[in-house]
C-alpha cells in the first residue's frame, strides 16, 4: 500500500497501470502522457506493465499486481471478457480500478472512461460525404476501406459508424474493403492490389493512420495520390502521428481518438485525495475532427 | 525400460535450470507490504502453475511429434479452434441434457474438431510426404481463418451469469481444476511415451526412420496417431483457453507454438528427433513460467524484460546442459 | 533330403542409372548356409533386401516353402520367418539396447503396454549367447560399432526366424566376436534354421558355408557347393579377372622418426607409448572396446581428455581438432563411414574433395575442373564403382562408399594416415587394391597407423603389431615375433609382456 | 558442380507448383475496363516482385542457415532492428557528408548492427552448444525488446519532404531498385553455395556435422558465418522495409521468420539439413508471392483467404514433388 515518503513524511500513492500492449504507437502515447501527469504531482509512483497484446498475460499481470496492491489501478484491456474476472479480483481485494476505453462485460470497476468509436466512424463517415459532395456536387463516389484486425472493437464501430452514413446515400459506394491489421506495411500492400483492381477511387477510409498512410504510399507509387482523398483515425502527435501527415497533407482528415488517460488520472487524483469523492460509473470522451485548418495547434497540443 | 545411473543424472541435470530460475525469482522478488516475498506466496505459485497449464498441455503433445521427428506449428490455430467451438455450442446450441451435459457436449465437440486437424495433419504428411512443417503450417494459416470464419470474426462471450456458459467458465477456471488436468495429462503422456508400444515407436521412428522401416514398424499409422494426439492436447489447452477467459476467441494462440516448441526443446527435446522425455518438458514449461513470473512481478519495463528474458532463456538451457557429455548432442 | 525353403526366380532389379540385379536366381535350403559372394557393389545387399521385403524387385518370383509369395513390407517377411541383419547397422541410437532388441519383433511387442521385466528376460539370453557385456538400459548411441553389430545380430536371433540374412555381419567384429557369431551359426545350422550368408572374407566363407552363389555387376554367374571348389576359383568367378594378392611388403628400414608418443593417457587409454618410423605401417590390435579407436581418436584430435607427451618431427605437437591435426600432417580413416564419414546428400566428387577444397580455391572459388581431375585419378585407382563422379554418394553400394573415403584420404595426403578398420565391408578386389594403397604410403615414406579386427591383415600389412587390452599397451610385437597365437594372448591379457610395469 | 539429366529434372519440377499457381493466378484474375486479365498487367507482375522481395532477401539467409541444419527464428527481429536503426540514423544523426554519404551511413550502420545479430546467433550456438532453435529464439525476443527500446515504442517517421529521410525512403522504394538487389543477392548466394569453398561446407556440415568434424572442416567459423550472413540479409531486407514504408517501425517483421522459412522449405530445402538450393528458394518465394497477390486480386474474404491459401500451399507444394523420388526425400 501507499507509504510515507521519508523525505517529506508526505504520503506516497502507487499508481500502476496495466496497458495491453505498449508496442502501439497510441498505447506509447497514452503511457508517456500518463507518465507525465504522474511525475508533475510529484508524489505518485507510477508502474506501467505490458500485457505485450495477450490477453493471458495481461491476466497474470494484474493478478501480480493486485498482490501489490496499489492505491490506484488503471487497466486498459486487452480484450472484453477474460479480464472481467480478474479486474473483480482488484475491486474485491479493495483495489479503485479504472476502466479504460474498452468496456468489460460486468462493471468491475470504480469508473470506465469510454471513447465512442462509433461515433468517431460517423465523423469520419460525414466528413467524407461532404468532400464527395464538394468533389461531384453531389454525394455520390468510391470508397476503399481499410480496416484493422477484424473483430477488435475498435474495427467493428469504426466500421459500423462510418457505414450508417454511406447506407443514406445510394450513390455512394464501397467497393473495396480489405484487411491490414492496423498496420503501414499491410495499408500499403493491400492498396497496391486494390489500385490495380480498381481504376476508379475516390476516397480511402483507414481505421487508424497508418494504415491510411500505408494506402497514399502505394498510391503514390502508382501516381494515383492526387486523385484520392486519404482519411484515417486516432490523431496522434509527434513526427510520427496521423496529425503530421495532416499538415503535411497526406492525410486530408484525421479524427482524434482521446488517450483516456488524462481523464482517468483526474478522476484517480480525486479518488485518492478526497475521501468522499464518489465517481461516476461512467464517462465519455468526444473526439475532434484534425484538418489543416487545426492540425498545427492541435499537434503543438498533443505533441509531448 | 530400465534405467542407469547416467540417465537418472541427466534428469538431476535437466532440474538444475529451473532450480536456478527459482532461486533467482526468490532472491530478486519484491516484497509484500507483511515483508514476505511476493513470489513465494501460495497464491502466486500456483498462479504460475495455472498460467503455465495452457502451454504445457500443448508442449506435451508437441513433444510427440518432435520425438517423432515433426513439427506442429498449427497448435495455437487449433487452440482457437477448440475455444470457439466450445464457446459455440455452450452460447449457440439448445440441448436438453442439462448444464453438465451440454458442458460434457461442447467439450466433446471441440476436441473431436481438434482431433480431426490433428489426423489431417498427419494424414497430409504421411500421404503425400511433405514435409511436416509446411504441411502444418498450412494449416496453422487455414484453421485460423475456419475459426474466424465460425465465429464472424467476433468474440464469443460466455458471460458471468447462471447460465450455462458461464457455469462452465467459472468451472473450468478453477485454478486447481487446471492444474490437475494438466498434471494428469504429462503422467498419461510420460507413461504412453515410457511403457507403451506406441510411445517406443514414437520415438523410435523419430530416431532413425530407416530403421523403422527396416523394422516393420507401421510408421505411418504411428505418424498419424502422433499429429492426432497432439491436436486433442491442443483442444484441452483450448478449451481451458476458453473457461479462463471467458470467452471463445477466434484469434487466441497466435504464436503460442512457439512457446510450446520452446517448451519441449529448453527440456532437452531435440529438434532431430529421437531423443527428449515429458518430464523435461514439464521441466522446460516451468522454466518458461516461473521466468515470465519473476520478470513481471519486478515490473521490469516490458523492452527490458523481452531483453532480459532473452538472456536468461539461453542461460537457463545452457546451464541445463553444461555437463552432459558432449557425444550425447551430436546428431548421429 | 534338405526342403528348399526359399526360391528367387529371375529377380531384376534397378536403380536410376544402375542395374542393380538381372535375372537372378537363388534356392535356400533348410538346415545350411547359403553363402553369397561377390564384389562391391555386384547386388548382393540388394539381393537380401527384396528377400527381406525391404526393396521390391522390378521382376522375378519370390517362393516360400514351395509356394508363391509378395513381399510388399518387411512385416510380412517377419511373419513368414524371414530375419535379417542389414549391411549399414541401422540402429535407434537413442533407445536403449533392450527396446533395439525387441521394437518390432512379431513376439516381443504384444499387447498395448511394454513389459520391462518381459524385456529384460528376454534380451539377457540374447546378450549372452552373443556375447555383448552392457546392461539392457544402455543407449546404443553410448556404444562402440561392434557392440552395435552385436546387438543387431542379438536382435535377429531375437526374431526365431527359419530364414536368417546375415549382410556382412563380422565386418566390423574382432576374430573372437566372430567366433561367438559361427558357433550360433552352427547351432542354429543344427535346429534346421537356413540362413543366408553374404561377407568378403573368403575364410569365413569356406569354414561355414554349403554352398557359394557369386553375383557380378548383378548378374548369377553360378552357385556351387563349397566342398568341390577352392578360393581362387570363387574369386574368379567374382572379379572376373586374375588377382594379385600382393606379396608381402619389404620391411621399413628408414630410421627417421615420424611420431613419437609417450605416457599417452585419456579418458579411455592408459600409458600408450610408442614411435612411428617413416615408411613404417604400425598396426593396432586389440579386442573389441581395447581402445584401438580411441587411441586413433586422440591422434586426431577428437579427445579433449589426452595427456602425455606427443612429438611429430621432433616437435610437439597437441592434438587441437582434427582440423588442426589435418593440417599437422596428421590423417584418420574413421570406422564407421555412415556416421563419421559420409555426407550422404553430396556427391560421390564432392565427398572424395570436402577436405582438400583450400588447394582447390582460389580466391575462395572452386576450381571445378582441378577437382575433377584429381579425384578422377584417384577413383580410376582404387576401381570406384559409380554411375559418375556427380552421382549421390548414398547410391553407392557399402564398399564403394568406402572407397571414396579413402580417395579423399589420399587426395590429403597426409605424413602419417591412420587407417581404423580401412577394410571394413571391402571386397577382396579392393581389399587387394587397399593393401597397396598401404603399401605405397609407406612406400612414399609415409607413415602409417592400421587398426584392424583381422589378425592376418595385420600381420601381412605391418612392421611391428601394438597389442592394447582396455585401454592399456600390453605390447609391442615386430613383425619377426608376431604370430596370431602371441597378438591373443596379448590382447586378452594371459601373457605378460616384457615390461613388468604394466 | 557438374549438372546431369536428373538435376535439370529436377530444377524443372521443382518450377512445376509455380506455374500451376500462374496458371491459376491468371485463369481466376479479374479483368480491367479494358478486358484485359489484371494479374498479367505488367505492373501487377513486378508489384508481386517488389513484395516478394523482403521475404525473398530474407529466405536467402534463412536457406544458408536451414542448409546448415539450423534455423533462425530472429530474422523477423533482425528486420526490425534494420528499419529502426536506418529510421533513427537517418532523422537523429546529423552529418555533414551530404546527402548520400548520410543514407550510406544509416544502411551500413544497420546492416552492421544486424550482422553483428547474426554472428551473436551463430558465436552462441557454437560455444554454448545450443540448439539454433533456442538460441535464435532468444534472440528473435531480445532483439524485437532492443527495437523497441531504441525508438521508445514509437514509429520512426521518415516522412514526405525534400530532406534526407524522404530522399532515402523515394529512392529505396524503388521497385526497379528493390527487385534488381532481390535479383542480385539471389545470384551471389547461389554462386557462393554452388562454387565457393564456404558454400561447399555450409552444406557438407548440415548434411553431417560429425563428418565434418572427422573431415576436419571449421565447423564453428563456418557456422558463425552463416548465421552472421543471415543477419547481414535479414538486414537488407529491414532497410528496404523502412524505405518502402517510409518508416522504422520496431514492430515490422512479426512471424515473417514462418514465411521466410516457409519459402526455402516449399522450394525443396529440408530442415534436416545439407539438401536444398537458393534456386529453389527463389521459386517458393514466388509461390507464395503469386498466390497472395491472387487470392487479393479476386478480393476473397479475408477468411477464406487463409483457408484457400493453406489448401493451395499444400497443393502446389504436393505438385512440385510428386515425381522426384520417394528415396530421395527420406531422412537417411
Ligand atoms: N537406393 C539405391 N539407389 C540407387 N542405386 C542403388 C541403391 N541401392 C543400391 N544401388 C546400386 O545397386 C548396386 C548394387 O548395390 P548393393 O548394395 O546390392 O551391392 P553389394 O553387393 O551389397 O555391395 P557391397 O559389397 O559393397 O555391400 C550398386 O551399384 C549400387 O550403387
Ligand atoms: N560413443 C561412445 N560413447 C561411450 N562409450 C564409447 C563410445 N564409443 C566407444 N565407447 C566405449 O569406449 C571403449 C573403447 O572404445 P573404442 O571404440 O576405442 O574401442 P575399439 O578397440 O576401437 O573397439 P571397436 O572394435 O568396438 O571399435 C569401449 O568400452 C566402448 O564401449
Ligand atoms: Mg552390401
Ligand atoms: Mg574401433
Amino acid at each position: 500500500g501507499g507509504g510515507a515518503n521519508k523525505d517529506t513524511g508526505k504520503k506516497q500513492f502507487f499508481v500502476a497501470f496495466s496497458q495491453c500492449n505498449n508496442a502501439e504507437p497510441y498505447r506509447a502515447a497514452q503511457n508517456e502522457l500518463l507518465t507525465r501527469i504522474c511525475s508533475r504531482s510529484g508524489d505518485i509512483r507510477l508502474s506501467i506493465s505490458d500485457g505485450q497484446q495477450d490477453t493471458s498475460k495481461q491476466i497474470a499481470q494484474i493478478e501480480t499486481l493486485i498482490l501489490q496492491k496499489p492505491d490506484l489501478l488503471i487497466v486498459a484491456p486487452n480484450e472484453r471478457a477474460p479480464l472481467t474476472a480478474v479486474m473483480g479480483k482488484a475491486m474485491a481485494a479493495g483495489i479503485p480500478t479504472i476502466c479504460l476505453e474498452r468496456d468489460i462485460v460486468e462493471p468491475n470497476y470504480s469508473a470506465y472512461v469510454a471513447c465512442d468509436n462509433y461515433a468517431i466512424g460517423k465523423m469520419a463517415g460525414q466528413f467524407i460525404v461532404d468532400q464527395l459532395k464538394a468533389r461531384y456536387g453531389k454525394p455520390r463516389g468510391k470508397i476503399v476501406e481499410l480496416k484493422g484486425l477484424l473483430g477488435v472493437e475498435a474495427q467493428i464501430n469504426r466500421h459500423g459508424g462510418a457505414h450508417e452514413v454511406f447506407e443514406q446515400y445510394p450513390d455512394i459506394k464501397v467497393v473495396h474493403e480489405a484487411v491490414a491489421d492496423w498496420l503501414q506495411s499491410k495499408g500499403r500492400e493491400r492498396m497496391l492490389e486494390i489500385l490495380r483492381a480498381q481504376p476508379e477511387i475516390d476516397v480511402v477510409y483507414g481505421h487508424n493512420d497508418p494504415m491510411a498512410v500505408g494506402a497514399y504510399l502505394a498510391a503514390q507509387e502508382l501516381g494515383r495520390e492526387k486523385q484520392i482523398i486519404f482519411v484515417g483515425v486516432d490523431g496522434l502527435g509527434g513526427p510520427a502521428g496521423g496529425i503530421k501527415k495532416v499538415m503535411d497533407g497526406v492525410l486530408a482528415a484525421t479524427f482524434y481518438y482521446p488517450l483516456a488517460v488524462d481523464k482517468a488520472m483526474e478522476i484517480g487524483n480525486r479518488m485518492l485525495r478526497e475521501p468522499g469523492f464518489k465517481p461516476d460509473k461512467k464517462y465519455v470522451l468526444s473526439s475532434e475532427i484534425i484538418t489543416k485548418a487545426n492540425a498545427a495547434e492541435m499537434y503543438q497540443k498533443l505533441t509531448f | 525400460m530400465a534405467i542407469d545411473g547416467r540417465r537418472i543424472f541427466a534428469r538431476l541435470q535437466s532440474v538444475l535450470g529451473l532450480a536456478v530460475i527459482f532461486l533467482l525469482a526468490v532472491l530478486f522478488s519484491p516484497k509484500s507490504g507483511a515483508g514476505d516475498r511476493i513470489f513465494l506466496e501460495a497464491g502466486n505459485l500456483t498462479d504460475i502453475l495455472r498460467q503455465a497449464a495452457e502451454i504445457g498441455v500443448m508442449a506435451l503433445g508437441m513433444t510427440l511429434v518432435i520425438l517423432n521427428a515433426g513439427i506442429d506449428l498449427s497448435v495455437g490455430s487449433t487452440l482457437a479452434l477448440a475455444a470457439t467451438v466450445t464457446a459455440m455450442v455452450l452460447t449457440r446450441w439448445k440441448t436438453d441434457l442439462g448444464q453438465a451435459g451440454h458442458i460434457g457436449l461442447a467439450v466433446l465437440a471441440a476436441l473431436a474438431a481438434c482431433a480431426a486437424v490433428g489426423a489431417i495433419n498427419g494424414a497430409a504428411i504421411v500421404s503425400l510426404r511433405i514435409q511436416p512443417f509446411i504441411v502444418t503450417l498450412a494449416t496453422m494459416i487455414g484453421i485460423r481463418g475456419l475459426a474466424r470464419r465460425l465465429t464472424d470474426n467476433t468474440n464469443i462471450d460466455l458471460g458471468f451469469g447462471q447460465d450455462v456458459a458461464s457455469t462452465f467458465a467459472k468451472t473450468g477456471s478453477d485454478k486447481t481444476l487446471v492444474v490437475v488436468i494438466f498434471a494428469t495429462l504429462a503422467v498419461v503422456c510420460a507413461v504412453i511415451l515410457a511403457r507403451t508400444v506406441f510411445g517406443r515407436r514414437v520415438k523410435a521412428i523419430g530416431d532413425n526412420e530407416r530403421a523403422a522401416l527396416y523394422a516393420g514398424l507401421p510408421i505411418r499409422r504411428t505418424r498419424i496417431w502422433v499429429y492426432t494426439l497432439c491436436g486433442l492436447l491442443s483442444g484441452v489447452a483450448g478449451v481451458l483457453h476458453a473457461a479462463q477467459n471467458h470467452q471463445g476467441n477466434p484469434n487466441a494462440g497466435i504464436s503460442y507454438e512457439l512457446d510450446a516448441i520452446a517448451a519441449a526443446v529448453i527440456g532437452g527435446t531435440s529438434l532431430m528427433g529421437g531423443s527428449g522425455s515429458i518430464g523435461g518438458t514439464v521441466v522446460g514449461t516451468l522454466i518458461l513460467g516461473v521466468l515470465t513470473n519473476m520478470l513481471r512481478l519486478n515490473n521490469v519495463d516490458s523492452n527490458t524484460e523481452l531483453m532480459l528474458k532473452a538472456v536468461i532463456i539461453i542461460a537457463a538451457v545452457w546451464i541445463q546442459q553444461i555437463r552432459i557429455s558432449p557425444l550425447a548432442r551430436r546428431k548421429t | 533330403m534338405l526342403t528348399v525353403l526359399l526360391t528367387a526366380r529371375k529377380i531384376s532389379k534397378h536403380f536410376d542409372g544402375t542395374q542393380a540385379l538381372r535375372d537372378v536366381d537363388l534356392e535356400i535350403e533348410a538346415g545350411t548356409v547359403h553363402a553369397l559372394v561377390g564384389e562391391n557393389g555386384a547386388g548382393k545387399s540388394t539381393l537380401s533386401k527384396i528377400i527381406a521385403g525391404v526393396v521390391q524387385p522390378d521382376s522375378g518370383e519370390l517362393a516360400w516353402d514351395g509356394k508363391p509369395v509378395v513381399l510388399r513390407d518387411p512385416v510380412e517377411a517377419q511373419r513368414l520367418g524371414v530375419g535379417i541383419i542389414f549391411q549399414e547397422l541401422d540402429v535407434f541410437p537413442h533407445l536403449s539396447v533392450a527396446d533395439n532388441l525387441t521394437i518390432g519383433s512379431l513376439g516381443a511387442e504384444r499387447g498395448a503396454f511394454l513389459n520391462p521385466r518381459g524385456m529384460q528376460s528376454f534380451c539377457e539370453p540374447l546378450l549372452g549367447e552373443v556375447g555383448l557385456r552392457v546392461p539392457p538400459g544402455r543407449l546404443v548411441s553410448e556404444l562402440s560399432i561392434a557392440q552395435m553389430q552385436l546387438v543387431l545380430i542379438a536382435r535377429a536371433l531375437g526374431m526365431n526366424a527359419r530364414l536368417l540374412i546375415m549382410d556382412e555381419p563380422t565386418s566390423a567384429l574382432s576374430d573372437d566376436n566372430a567366433e561367438t557369431l559361427f558357433r550360433l551359426i552352427a547351432q542354429l545350422k543344427q535346429k534346421g534354421v537356413a540362413i543366408l550368408y553374404v561377407s568378403h572374407k573368403m575364410d569365413e566363407i569356406f569354414r561355414l558355408s554349403d554352398r557359394i552363389t557369386v553375383l557380378r555387376d548383378g548378374a548369377h554367374i553360378g552357385t556351387v557347393l563349397t566342398s568341390e571348389t577352392d578360393m581362387n576359383r570363387i574369386i574368379a568367378m567374382m572379379v572376373g579377372r586374375d588377382l594379385d594378392a600382393g606379396s608381402g611388403r619389404a620391411a621399413s628400414t628408414n630410421q627417421q622418426v615420424l611420431l613419437r608418443v609417450a605416457g599417452l593417457s585419456s579418458r579411455k587409454l592408459v600409458n600408450v607409448n610408442f614411435q612411428l618410423h617413416a615408411g613404417e605401417v604400425l598396426g593396432i590390435a586389440g579386442l573389441v572396446g581395447s581402445g584401438r579407436s580411441s587411441l586413433g581418436a586422440a591422434l586426431f584430435g577428437l579427445d579433449p581428455t589426452v595427456r602425455g607427451r606427443i612429438e611429430l618431427r621432433g616437435l610437439s605437437y597437441q592434438p587441437r581438432s582434427p582440423g588442426h591435426a589435418i593440417d599437422s600432417g596428421i590423417g584418420l580413416l574413421p570406422e564407421d563411414r555412415k556416421t563419421m564419414g559420409l555426407m550422404m546428400q553430396m556427391s560421390v566428387q564432392d565427398n572424395a574433395t570436402i577436405s582438400i577444397l583450400d588447394r582447390l580455391q582460389s580466391f575462395g572459388f572452386l576450381r571445378t575442373g582441378a577437382a575433377h581431375g584429381q579425384a578422377d585419378e584417384i577413383h580410376r585407382r582404387l576401381r570406384v564403382k559409380t554411375a559418375g563422379a556427380d552421382a549421390l554418394i548414398s547410391t553407392l553400394s557399402g564398399g564403394n562408399q568406402q572407397k571414396v573415403l579413402l580417395a579423399r584420404w589420399l587426395l590429403v595426403n597426409p605424413e602419417v594416415m591412420i587407417l581404423d578398420d580401412p577394410t571394413r565391408g571391402i571386397d577382396i578386389g579392393a581389399k587387394y587394391d587397399i593393401y597397396q594403397v598401404i603399401r605405397d604410403l609407406s612406400g612414399a615414406g609415409k607413415g602409417v597407423i592400421l587398426i584392424s579386427s583381422e589378425l592376418p591383415e595385420l600381420l601381412q600389412c605391418c612392421d611391428r603389431i601394438l597389442v592394447l587390452h582396455e585401454g592399456e599397451q600390453t605390447g609391442i610385437l615386430d613383425r619377426a615375433e608376431a604370430t596370431q597365437e602371441r597378438i591373443m594372448a596379448l590382447a586378452t591379457r594371459t601373457e605378460s609382456l616384457a615390461d613388468p610395469g604394466h
